[in-house]
Parts: C-alpha cells; sequence; structure tokens
C-alpha cells in the first residue's frame, strides 16, 4: 500500500476567528492523558477538528518528584540510587554524566578496566531501553507482537546486567571512581553468546514491523521534521539523527574509552516518524559491536578507585554529558566545597522533546498522534524528574 | 450492610447464596404454578406422533430408550434450530472456542504461554484444559462488575445497543447453511439480507457512541461509520462474481454450486477483497481503528463495562464466526467435503446421517481454519490510519472488485465455468 | 579528569579562538567566567544577552540549545541563569559547551526571554521560571509547568526553601 | 432468530445488573464520562465534522448502484448475451463517476 | 509489489514463531540461577563482589552497631534504624545491630559499601512479599538467617530460539 496521499497536509489553521471554547465551530478539546492507554503520566491537550490537530499542548508534571532539590540534601554516593529513578529502563545512562561529573569535581581518577565496563554496561543498557521502546511503539500502533519480542528479547540483555551489577533493572552499578564490582568470571562467554544471539533476533524485528507495509503507511512522510527546526528546537539523540544531523556525544566528545571503539553514527535524512523509528533499530546493531568490542578489549586490574565514604568536591562547576539511550544527557554540577551538590541540573533529552512534540503534532492527523508522540523517545517520569 | 470497600470472599459467598435462595423462592412461588397453569390450558406438543407430556418427560428419565426415535424429530424443530445446533448455542460455543484459540495462538505467536494457571490448583481436570477455564473467569468477572452508565448518556440507546448488536449477529448466523437442509432460515435472497443485517452494525455502533455523552466515544462512532460503510461497497462487489457464477442469491444454492469447484479458484481476488473487507467490517486489528486504544482510549466503547461490554464483546465474536461461515460458503464450498465420518446413532436409531455429520465436520474446519488466519493476521500487523484506509478501501478495493466482475463474466462467456448462455 | 588533561592543551587554542571572537565583538559587556577544555562560560549583563545569543548562534554556530539552569545564591543577593549551548553545524566548534550566564537580582529577577533565538528554550525557561521564580519577560507561554496547579509556596529551588523533615 | 437474540442477551444484563455491586452511595465523579481523569469540558455531543465527509455522500450514491448489479448479476444466465454491453457501460460508468468523485474527495480537505 | 513481498514476509516471520519455543518462565513452578550467594563487599580492596541483591544477611558476631549502614541509608531509603539487640557480643558493647524495613529500601547495596566489618551482605532470596508492613521490618535475629534459595533455570539458546531451560 504505502502512502499514496496525494494531497497536502494542512498547515494547522489557525484558531483566531472561533469562539473561546471552539465547541461551536465543531472544535473538540482532548486531553490526552494522565489516565489514557497512549499517554503515560503526562498530559497532551489536543485541539482537534475532524481529524486535524489545530493544537497540541504538553502538559508534564503529573511525577514530578525534584530530584534536582533532593539531590542538594545529598553527598554525593547518596545521590546515586536516587538519581537513576527517573530513567530505570536505562538507569546506566542516566547516571552516566553524573558520574563522570562528580569525577571531575572531587578529581577522581578511573581504572581502565573499570572505563570498559562502563562503556559495556551502558551499551547494554542502551538496548534495554530501545527494546522497551520500541515494544511500546509496536502497542502504540496496535502490533501486540511488536510489543512481546522486544519484551522477551529483553530479557537476554537484563541477565547480562543483572550478572554484572545484581540488579535487574535499577543498576546503582557506576560510582565516582569507577564501577561497584568486578564482572563475574562467567560474565565475557556469556555476553557474548547473548548479544550475538539478540543481533539475530533484530532482523525478525525488521521482517515483521519494519517491513510491514501497514507499519510503513503509519510512519512514512508522518511528522517530518526539518535538520534546521531539529536543530533549533534542540532536539537530540534518535531524534535528531533522523532529521539527518551528524550528532552523536559519543563521536564528538568521546567520554571514558568511546575514542578506542570503532562505531558508526546513524543518521537518516527523511526526519519522518519512520526515520525516528528505524534508527534506534539500526543503533542496536552498532551498540551490540561497541560492547562485543570492549569485552574483547578489556584490560584486567583494579575496577574502583578506593574512596573516603564522604568525598568532598572542590568549589566550581561541571558540565558534562554524554549519549544516552534517548539521546544527549547532561548534568550541570555546582559545588561549594561541601560533601553535597550545590546545585545539580538534569538536562534530559526527554524534556528537550517537548517543544518537538508541539511543534510536530500541531497539524498533524489525530491518527498520527501516537506514532509521532513516541517517536519522540518521551519518557513522562524522566522529564519531570 | 457491608459496603463495597469491605469486600470479602465470604461476603461474596453470602451474596451468591442470598440470590439463589431468592430465585429458588420465586421459581417456586411463581413460576412453577404459572407453568402448571399453563401446561393445564395448552395442549402438548405433538412431535412424530406421539403427544409430549410430562409423564413421557419422566418416563424418559428412567427410560432412555423411549425418548429416542424422538430425537431427530426433536433436532429438527424450528426452535431446536433456532436455540441449539445452527444457531444460538452453537455460534456462542464457537466464539468462545474462537477466543481461547485467539488467545493460544497470539501467545504462541508472541513467545508467551497465554492463559495457563485459572483453576489448575482447585480442579484436578482443570489441567488438561490448559487454561480454558480462564473463559469462565472471565465471564465471572464481567458479571460481577457494575455497569457504569455516565451521567448524561441517553440510558434507553445505551442500554439496547449491546442487545441490538447480539440481535444483528444472531440474524446472520441464521442465514447460514452448515450442512445440507441444516439452516434456521433458508430464504431465496439470504445474500441480500445478509448485506442488509451487516448495516445495521454501523448505525448501533453510531447510535451507541453517541448514546454515551463522551468525547472519544464519539470519535470512534464516527470512525467506525465511516470505516464499516466504506467496506461495505468492496464486499458487496466482491461477492458479485460469485452470484453471477451460481446464478442464486440464495447461499444454500451457492454451496450447492460449487459441489465440483471451489470458487476461490475462479475469482481469488474477491476472496481477498472479501477477506479485507470482512476484517473491517469486524473491527480486527488491522482495522480497529474505532477502538484505536491509543489514540481515542477504546473508541466507542469506552464508556461500557461489566456485561454490556461483554455482550458486545461476545457479538463481536459471533460476528467473527459468521463472517468466517460465510467466507467459506462463498468461497469455501461450505460443507462439501469427502464423506468419512460414521453417523451417530442413539439406541440403534439414526439421529444424524454419515454425510450431516462429514458436512457439518467440513464447515466447522474450513470456519476455523479462516478465523484462525484472522488471528494470525491480527498477530503481525500493526493499525493503519483512517485516511489511508479509507483510501485503500474507495480507490484499490473497489478497482479489485471491478477486476474481479470481470474476470467473472470472461470466465462465464469463455464457458471456463457455468453452463454459458 | 585525567584523560582530558593530555590532549586538551592544544584544543584551549580553539578555545580561546572562541573567546576572542567573543570579546572582540562584544568588548567589556562579556566577561570570561572560565576557559577550561571544551567549556567556555561567559558573564553577560540582562541588556546584552539576547545579542550575545544571537551572536554565537549566527556567527560561532552554537545552534543547539542544551539545558537552561538557575541556581541562588542567597548569600551576594543573586541568582544565576546559565544557558548551556552546543554546536550542531560548525565541525570546529562541536565538542564545545557554551556557557552563558546572567546574574539576576534576587528580589526582582527579571530577564529577556530567548525564544526568539532558541525555540528549545521554551520549556527549560518555564522551569526555571517556577522553579526559582525568575520572569522571562516575552515569553509566549510562561505558565505553570511541573509543580501541582495550587502550588502556593515559594520556588522550590531556591535556597530558602527545604525539604519537609530536612531543615538544617 | 431475532426474538432469541433478545432472549439471551437480556437475561444477561439482567443477570449482570443483579449480581453487580450497586452503587451505596451516589458518588458524581464516577459517572463522569470518560477524560483522561480529568474533569469533562464541554459537550460529549457536538457537531463535528470529520474530513472524510466525502466518502459518506459517495456510499449514499453508489451503495444503491452495487445492490442493482445483483439483480443483473442474479440472472445472468436467463438474458440474452447482448444484455451484458450495456451493463458493461453502465459499470464504466459507474467506475468513471466513482473516480472522479475520489478525485474530487481528495482535493477538498474540509466540508 | 513491494508492499506485497513485505506482507507475506511479515506473515511468513509470524507464522514461523509458531513453531518457536515460548521463552516465558514459569515463575513460582522455575525459578532463576543466579551468580554467587548474593552481593559482598570487599571494605579492603574498596570493591564489592558480583552477585544478586536480595535481602540482607546480617553476621552477629561480627556487627559492631557501628551504625554506618544506617548513616548510608538515611539519605537513600531510611529503612535501617538500629535496634537494641538481647544478646551480647564483645565486639558490640553498645547491642544494637541493624533492623531493615524492606517496605522502604531499595536494594542498592550501598549499606553494604559502608559496613566496613564484614557484617552485613546481601543474599540471593527476592521473594519478600508479605501480608502486612509490619512483617516487611525485618529484625536483627530475621536477618541473621540464611535464605534458602533454590533458582536453577537460566537461559539457554539454541536454535529454537531462546528459552528457559534448567
Amino acid at each position: 500500500m504505502g502512502v499514496e496521499m496525494g494531497r497536502e497536509r494542512i498547515p494547522g489553521f489557525e484558531l483566531e476567528g472561533r469562539d473561546e471554547d471552539g465547541m461551536d465551530r465543531g472544535i473538540l478539546t482532548l486531553s490526552v492523558g494522565p489516565q489514557h492507554p497512549g499517554s503515560g503520566h503526562f498530559r497532551l491537550i489536543v485541539k482537534v477538528d475532524g481529524d486535524m490537530i489545530v493544537e497540541a499542548l504538553p502538559d508534564p508534571g503529573y511525577v514530578h518528584r525534584g530530584e534536582e532539590k533532593m539531590c542538594e540534601y545529598r553527598n554525593y554516593i547518596q545521590n546515586i540510587p536516587h538519581l537513576e529513578r527517573p530513567m530505570i529502563a536505562d538507569s546506566c545512562g542516566i547516571l552516566y554524566p553524573y558520574v563522570l561529573a562528580v569525577e571531575e569535581i572531587c578529581n577522581i581518577a578511573v581504572p581502565e578496566r573499570a572505563k570498559y565496563i562502563r562503556v559495556i554496561m551502558a551499551e547494554i543498557n542502551r538496548c534495554i531501553f530501545e527494546l522497551y521502546w520500541l515494544g511500546i511503539y509496536g502497542i502504540f500502533l496496535g502490533h501486540s507482537t511488536m510489543f512481546m519480542w522486544p519484551m522477551a528479547d529483553r530479557e537476554l540483555l537484563i541477565d547480562l546486567a543483572e550478572m554484572a551489577s545484581g540488579a535487574r533493572v535499577t543498576h546503582a552499578y557506576f560510582v565516582p571512581g569507577g564501577v561497584r564490582n568486578d564482572l563475574p568470571d562467567a560474565f565475557p562467554e556469556k555476553a557474548k553468546r547473548h548479544l550475538l544471539y539478540f543481533k539475530n533476533r533484530l532482523k525478525e524485528y525488521k521482517d515483521i514491523f519494519y517491513d510491514n507495509p501497514l507499519f510503513q503507511a503509519r510512519t512514512v512522510g508522518v511528522g517530518i521534521l526539518s535538520k534546521e527546526d531539529a536543530i533549533n528546537l534542540g532536539a537530540t539523540g534518535p531524534v535528531l539523527r533522523a532529521s539527518g544531523v551528524e550528532h552523536d556525544i559519543r563521536k564528538v566528545e568521546p567520554y571514558d574509552v568511546y575514542d578506542e571503539l570503532d562505531f558508526e553514527v546513524i543518521t537518516m535524512k527523511e526526519g519522518d516518524s519512520f526515520a525516528r523509528a528505524y534508527v534506534p533499530w539500526l543503533e542496536m546493531y552498532e551498540s551490540v559491536e561497541i560492547a562485543l568490542q570492549a569485552l574483547e578489549k578489556m584490560p584486567s586490574g583494579p575496577v574502583r578507585t578506593k574512596l573516603g565514604p564522604n568525598p568532598k568536591g572542590a568549589v566550581g562547576e561541571a558540565f558534562k554529558r554524554v549519549e544516552a539511550a534517548r539521546g544527549e544527557l547532561a548534568y550541570y554540577l555546582v559545588s561549594d566545597g561541601n560533601p553535597k551538590p550545590y546545585r545539580v541540573k538534569l538536562s534530559v533529552p526527554s524534556f528537550r522533546e517537548i517543544p518537538v512534540m508541539a511543534h510536530l503534532l500541531k497539524g498533524a492527523k489525530l491518527a498520527d498522534m501516537p506514532s509521532i508522540y513516541w517517536s519522540m523517545n518521551y519518557w513522562p517520569v524522566e522529564a519531570d524528574r | 450492610m457491608a459496603t463495597v470497600s469491605e469486600f470479602t470472599f465470604s461476603n461474596f459467598v453470602k451474596s451468591v447464596l442470598w440470590l439463589l435462595f431468592w430465585i429458588l423462592m420465586i421459581v417456586s412461588l411463581i413460576v412453577l404454578p404459572i407453568i402448571f397453569i399453563v401446561l393445564f390450558y395448552v395442549p402438548p406438543p405433538v412431535i412424530n406422533g406421539v403427544e409430549i407430556n410430562p409423564y413421557l418427560l419422566l418416563t424418559m428419565l428412567i427410560n432412555p430408550q423411549v425418548g429416542a426415535p424422538l430425537i431427530r424429530p426433536t433436532i429438527e424443530s424450528l426452535f431446536f434450530r433456532i436455540t441449539v445446533f445452527p444457531g444460538f448455542t452453537f455460534a456462542a460455543l464457537f466464539a468462545t472456542v474462537l477466543i481461547f484459540a485467539e488467545r493460544k495462538t497470539l501467545a504462541k505467536m508472541q513467545l508467551r504461554v497465554g492463559p495457563y494457571h485459572a483453576g489448575r490448583e482447585a480442579f484436578w481436570w482443570a489441567n488438561s484444559l490448559g487454561g480454558f477455564l480462564q473463559l469462565i473467569a472471565d465471564l465471572l468477572k464481567l458479571l460481577g462488575k457494575e455497569i457504569i452508565v455516565p451521567s448524561g448518556a441517553d440510558k434507553p440507546i445505551f442500554w439496547a445497543a449491546p442487545a441490538v448488536l447480539i440481535i444483528a449477529a444472531a440474524g446472520l448466523i441464521a442465514l447460514i447453511p452448515v450442512a445440507p437442509g441444516w439452516v434456521i432460515a433458508d430464504i431465496d435472497v439470504s445474500l441480500l439480507a445478509v448485506f442488509a443485517l451487516l448495516g445495521f452494525f454501523p448505525l448501533t455502533v453510531l447510535l451507541a457512541s453517541y448514546a454515551s455523552n463522551s468525547k472519544y466515544p464519539f470519535i470512534g462512532g464516527l470512525r467506525a461509520l465511516y470505516q464499516l460503510i466504506s467496506y461495505e461497497i468492496p464486499l458487496i462487489l466482491a461477492i458479485l462474481p460469485i452470484v453471477i457464477l451460481a446464478s442464486t442469491l440464495s447461499l444454500t444454492g451457492i454451496v450447492e454450486a460449487q459441489y465440483a469447484y471451489w470458487f476461490i479458484l475462479f475469482v481469488p481476488i474477491g476472496a481477498f477483497v472479501f477477506f479485507v473487507t470482512a476484517l473491517a467490517e469486524l473491527e480486527r486489528i488491522p482495522f480497529d481503528l474505532p477502538e484505536a486504544e491509543s489514540e481515542i482510549v477504546a473508541g466507542w466503547l469506552t464508556e461500557y463495562s461489566g456485561m454490556a461490554y461483554g455482550l458486545i464483546q461476545l457479538a463481536n465474536y459471533i460476528k467473527m464466526y459468521a463472517l468466517s461461515a460465510l467466507f467459506t460458503t462463498l468461497f469455501l464450498g461450505g460443507w462439501i467435503g469427502p464423506e468419512f465420518l460414521p453417523s451417530i446413532e442413539v439406541f440403534n436409531v439414526q439421529v444424524l446421517s454419515s454425510s450431516e455429520v462429514s458436512s457439518i465436520f467440513w464447515f466447522t474446519i474450513k470456519t476455523f481454519g479462516v478465523a484462525l488466519f484472522m488471528i494470525i493476521i491480527r498477530g503481525t500487523n500493526p493499525r493503519v490510519k483512517i485516511d489511508v484506509l479509507l483510501r485503500a478501501g474507495w480507490s484499490k478495493l473497489i478497482a479489485l472488485a471491478f477486476i474481479n466482475v470481470f474476470i467473472a463474466v470472461a470466465l462465464l462467456y469463455v464457458g471456463v465455468v457455468g453452463i454459458g448462455p | 579528569m585525567s584523560q582530558q588533561g593530555q590532549a586538551d592543551t592544544d584544543q584551549l587554542i580553539v578555545e580561546k579562538e572562541v573567546v576572542d571572537k567573543v570579546t572582540a565583538r562584544f568588548g567589556e559587556k562579556v566577561k570570561v567566567a572560565y576557559v577550561k577544555p571544551r567549556r567556555i562560560r561567559f558573564n553577560v549583563s540582562k541588556d546584552h544577552i539576547i545579542d550575545l545569543a544571537r551572536f554565537v548562534r549566527d556567527e560561532l554556530g552554537f545552534d543547539h540549545p542544551i539545558s537552561v539552569a538557575g541556581v541562588d545564591y542567597p548569600k551576594n543577593k543573586m541568582i544565576d541563569v546559565v544557558y548551556h549551548v552546543g554546536s550542531c553545524t560548525n565541525e570546529r566548534y562541536r565538542s564545545f559547551v557554551l556557557a552563558f550566564a546572567v546574574q539576576l537580582d534576587r528580589d526582582d529577577p527579571v530577564m529577556p526571554t530567548l525564544t526568539p533565538v532558541y525555540r528549545g528554550v521554551e520549556y527549560h525557561e518555564r522551569e526555571t521560571f517556577e522553579m526559582l521564580g525568575v520572569i522571562f519577560e516575552g515569553h509566549p507561554r510562561l505558565e505553570r509547568l511541573l509543580l501541582p496547579e495550587d502550588w502556593a509556596d515559594i520556588p522550590p529551588l531556591r535556597k530558602d526553601f527545604h525539604i519537609k523533615g530536612r531543615e538544617e | 432468530m431475532l426474538l432469541f437474540g433478545v432472549v439471551a442477551s437480556v437475561p444477561a444484563l439482567i443477570v449482570a445488573k443483579m449480581i453487580a455491586p450497586r452503587r451505596r452511595f451516589f458518588n458524581p465523579v464516577k459517572f463522569m464520562p470518560m477524560e483522561c481523569g480529568q474533569v469533562p469540558t464541554g459537550e460529549g455531543r457536538t457537531r463535528f465534522m470529520m474530513q472524510y465527509y466525502s466518502y459518506v455522500l459517495m456510499f449514499v450514491v453508489f451503495d444503491v448502484m452495487t445492490i442493482f448489479l445483483y439483480a443483473w448479476g442474479a440472472s445472468l444466465f436467463a438474458l440474452p448475451r447482448a444484455v451484458t454491453l450495456p451493463i458493461i457501460i453502465f459499470l464504466a460508468i459507474l467506475g468513471a463517476a466513482l473516480g472522479y468523485a475520489m478525485y474530487l474527495s481528495a482535493r477538498r480537505d474540509i466540508w | 509489489m513491494g508492499s506485497v513481498s513485505g506482507m507475506l514476509r511479515t506473515l511468513a516471520s509470524g507464522s514461523k514463531h509458531l513453531a518457536i519455543k515460548r521463552f516465558t518462565l514459569r515463575y513460582p513452578e522455575q525459578k532463576l540461577k543466579f551468580v554467587g550467594d548474593g552481593y559482598q563487599f570487599d571494605p579492603k580492596e574498596g570493591v564489592g563482589i558480583a552477585g544478586y541483591r536480595g535481602r540482607h544477611i546480617l553476621y552477629h558476631d561480627k556487627c559492631t552497631g557501628c551504625q554506618l549502614c544506617s548513616i548510608a541509608c538515611e539519605g537513600i531509603a531510611e529503612a535501617i534504624s538500629m535496634v537494641k539487640v538481647d544478646k551480647q557480643y564483645k565486639q558490640n558493647k553498645k547491642g544494637i545491630m541493624p533492623q531493615i524495613d524492606y517496605g522502604k529500601c531499595v536494594f542498592c547495596g550501598l549499606c553494604v559499601d559502608a559496613c566496613p566489618f564484614y557484617a552485613l551482605f546481601m543474599t540471593d532470596d527476592y521473594e519478600l512479599a508479605a501480608y502486612t508492613k509490619e512483617h516487611l521490618i525485618y529484625t536483627p535475629d530475621q536477618l541473621a538467617v540464611k535464605p534458602k534459595y533454590q533458582g536453577t533455570y537460566e537461559i539457554k539458546i539454541d536454535e529454537l530460539g531462546a528459552y528457559h531451560d534448567e
């Protein structure tokens, strides 16, 4: 089938000239969320005229828990468990820049092996997250099989993460100065087996999901984000790369050992929902490759610099960013010389996608809402922090 | 009086027992006297020259052999046909099996187990059913839930919609021939009646959604209306070649016309179009946008809860059975297949002949196969968009259906099929 | 950080280049707070922040807004609003994060919005507005974002707001 | 069958109504229409126009036309061969009209 | 034509999985196998020893009642409180030991990192469900018991896909 809609998309006809509530002119205000199967803990006030979305106003804040304020009351180590709560599906990714920033503030050196372990865990977590995301993308488009398969295959990688860190979801594995514990002896072999199997499984996703003409009809040409808009609106991660911007923190500003590993930055030119869904799938291949390479290259040695119980930071500030699964995740850490941070600011990718989402939803069809919304990689819990 | 929040199992059992007590009271004090009075005045029915009176029924309890000659006349009676065999009970049972098959098949496709635990610890025999009791549990759950009618709803329409849907679906099964002579309403223009009954659904859905006084059902109802009416024309056009080839509008006649070759061999395009449109009429997964949960919550079903929702779902599955059966009847030769099963005899009196048993078997197997294919389609496809759907329905499917008509006419004139003019 | 120490001696040349360009254009209006490897921070008054933002976006290619952070300094009676921007188009400055900060009076924190320059900071500014009480003039939609609708306390990220049970 | 549909479905509703827990006290929030946890704003039933109104118009016309074809299809054997040509012409006109309607409906977005 | 072949490939991929082994772990009957006895920490080296982070185990003969675990937990979950124990140990003059509320614990294991005397480790027992909140509070005596966890299943991979097997 494909998209044969020859007509042009209406660029959001304006609300002017209509009544205050818009009811008389047939404009319906739907509040999608917070109790909506397709929203998460988040509200999207959508004004529809027939099948067209006239205006979409994102309204986050339903799961705000003041992580930034909480950080000011806890010391650098105690912040670790609660900082990964905003994004437990990618708990290594959200902790990574914090750990890097604390290392810079407190001036802690990291052993070489720990850097490799961090990269392996970060990449495994990226796959875990992207599978979770992909499964929900499947069920958003009504594809129940695509919901179940990634959830099952995710288990393979969660098993690896659990073997290394001891917890299945909230690993709390990275600490300033390395990682909590060394990998078990059986880990490299098991990791290779699982990762290679997982790489084969990825092809099945293409068969049933990406090559499915009905899926393509729903996503190709939907919600096109131009390169200029993507940059100016501050999009990150797969959303930015799907619009043709080759921007990956692992390449532009390599942290830990990413500059010693060989991988490619995935970009696509189209900038539509399909590209945004396809980029993570390609990135999973790269992640598996990176993890396998890191397993090969990993040296032996210590994994953690011994640390006092209450490390104090120097006066100053640090701004560290990494490429988490959803995009560029940055921590802005201000220290006043106490064992507790003076101010921690999380610049999370989900929060940065909100204006992009509002921009793309305007003028789209109501049926395109799930495919645009979820292709944004938007996680309400992470955005609210 | 216990409040809802203090729900305990003992309270539940108590309320069920209390209900049973009242039912028994009402039955013994009111219903039984009425029955006796009616029996006193109404002459008992006569089947096969035997008067069926209470004495005979009691005799049959002791000596079932007396009843054996009466079985065949009974099952040939209209009442039995409507209630039990080709009628409601059979369809409901088929729908139940379909629900279970759907859950198990989808689970297998998705690397899951599916219903598995229900009743496993309570009953030893539940082990062999592999979770089939889950359906009973679901039924009980639906029965035990409060039916919430939203304030401002149009109550009569809101309550009537599930019943109307069941009635329309039941009307469909009345037209489908299961075996030679086994059809409830054998009318000459049964195909047109099928179209008329299919036209009921969009209207009911729209009314139900409008009656809910809520936004999501309203959008869902409109979508259902657009989708159902758009796919009705390809559906009608896809069947036209069958009518041309069989030269009759009666479903029984169409099946009999396929004694040698199934029509799917001549008009595969028509079969494809019919299958797709049947999926759309059923609102099943590639076309379930009236219930698209990620966009409009549950579409026109949003405000329905409890048994009202259950009945709508039952109507949907009965409709699924009816459309699969229609596909079988129109394209797969209905009941036609080799005779190989023995006849069924009770006390040496033949109840169903060998050919009838085989026919029923073939019909059931084919229908189940078609339904299973619908389930597999559900497992592999996402939902489509309404504009794509309407566009495809009106341009591609109608074009295919027209081609299909020309193929049928050409086949006829070339002389491949039919008698030819 | 050890890894950065070695490789960035030559990198700092590029950073100096950015600083030179900015100081050549703005002179005394912009103060350089620090130049670290890949990180540069300018302090600017609120009158010139839009000019500075336009300049770094158009001339230097820092076109990718990353974050807006507000920091409360009750001792100095000021609120620091820090904009972090990165670059997506300029290959040379790609790994840099440029920060420019405005020091505002703590009792009357008003500053112009940067949404005309970077559309992406709209929600970051809204967050800073409700978390620190900074008012962005000309912002298209300066409303409650994350906090409950009936929030009547002081902005929570100010230092004189304490979490219940943890007043120290 | 119609009667039986009533007989089968109505008792289910009645039994469900009997078994199911009933409201002990009136809770207005519970009986609000679904609006994703928000207090509903505006009417549920409004004048609301989908963009696909053209398809409904087309349905009204072509549904009747297609049913006419059945009269022809069912009696094709009884008709002489020469009658088929006018029907083909009728189909062509039908198809052309349909194509034109599709073309128009694609050009207009709002009805 | 591309869409037709895509549709067929989709169907084939879906129906192929009717023959592939199920992945599901039937939990109460089958339990996962873990590495080691649980997460432990070596304060001399300053690194942990890999293992599952389930409920804690407390060695009474090593605990000195120094409260470090409780202090560490204060900023995280506030799950650990020090309580008096009846028995007297010579290394534990104050006679206090940690009591853990598993309704609050987040199983981060930082209390284990904080313990300098090898007294508090974690085990691979994660089945802590209880009917009341009070049952979730584990006293020092309960924490001293070594749990029995028999998980034998792990993920196997062969040509028929991944599945859980003994």
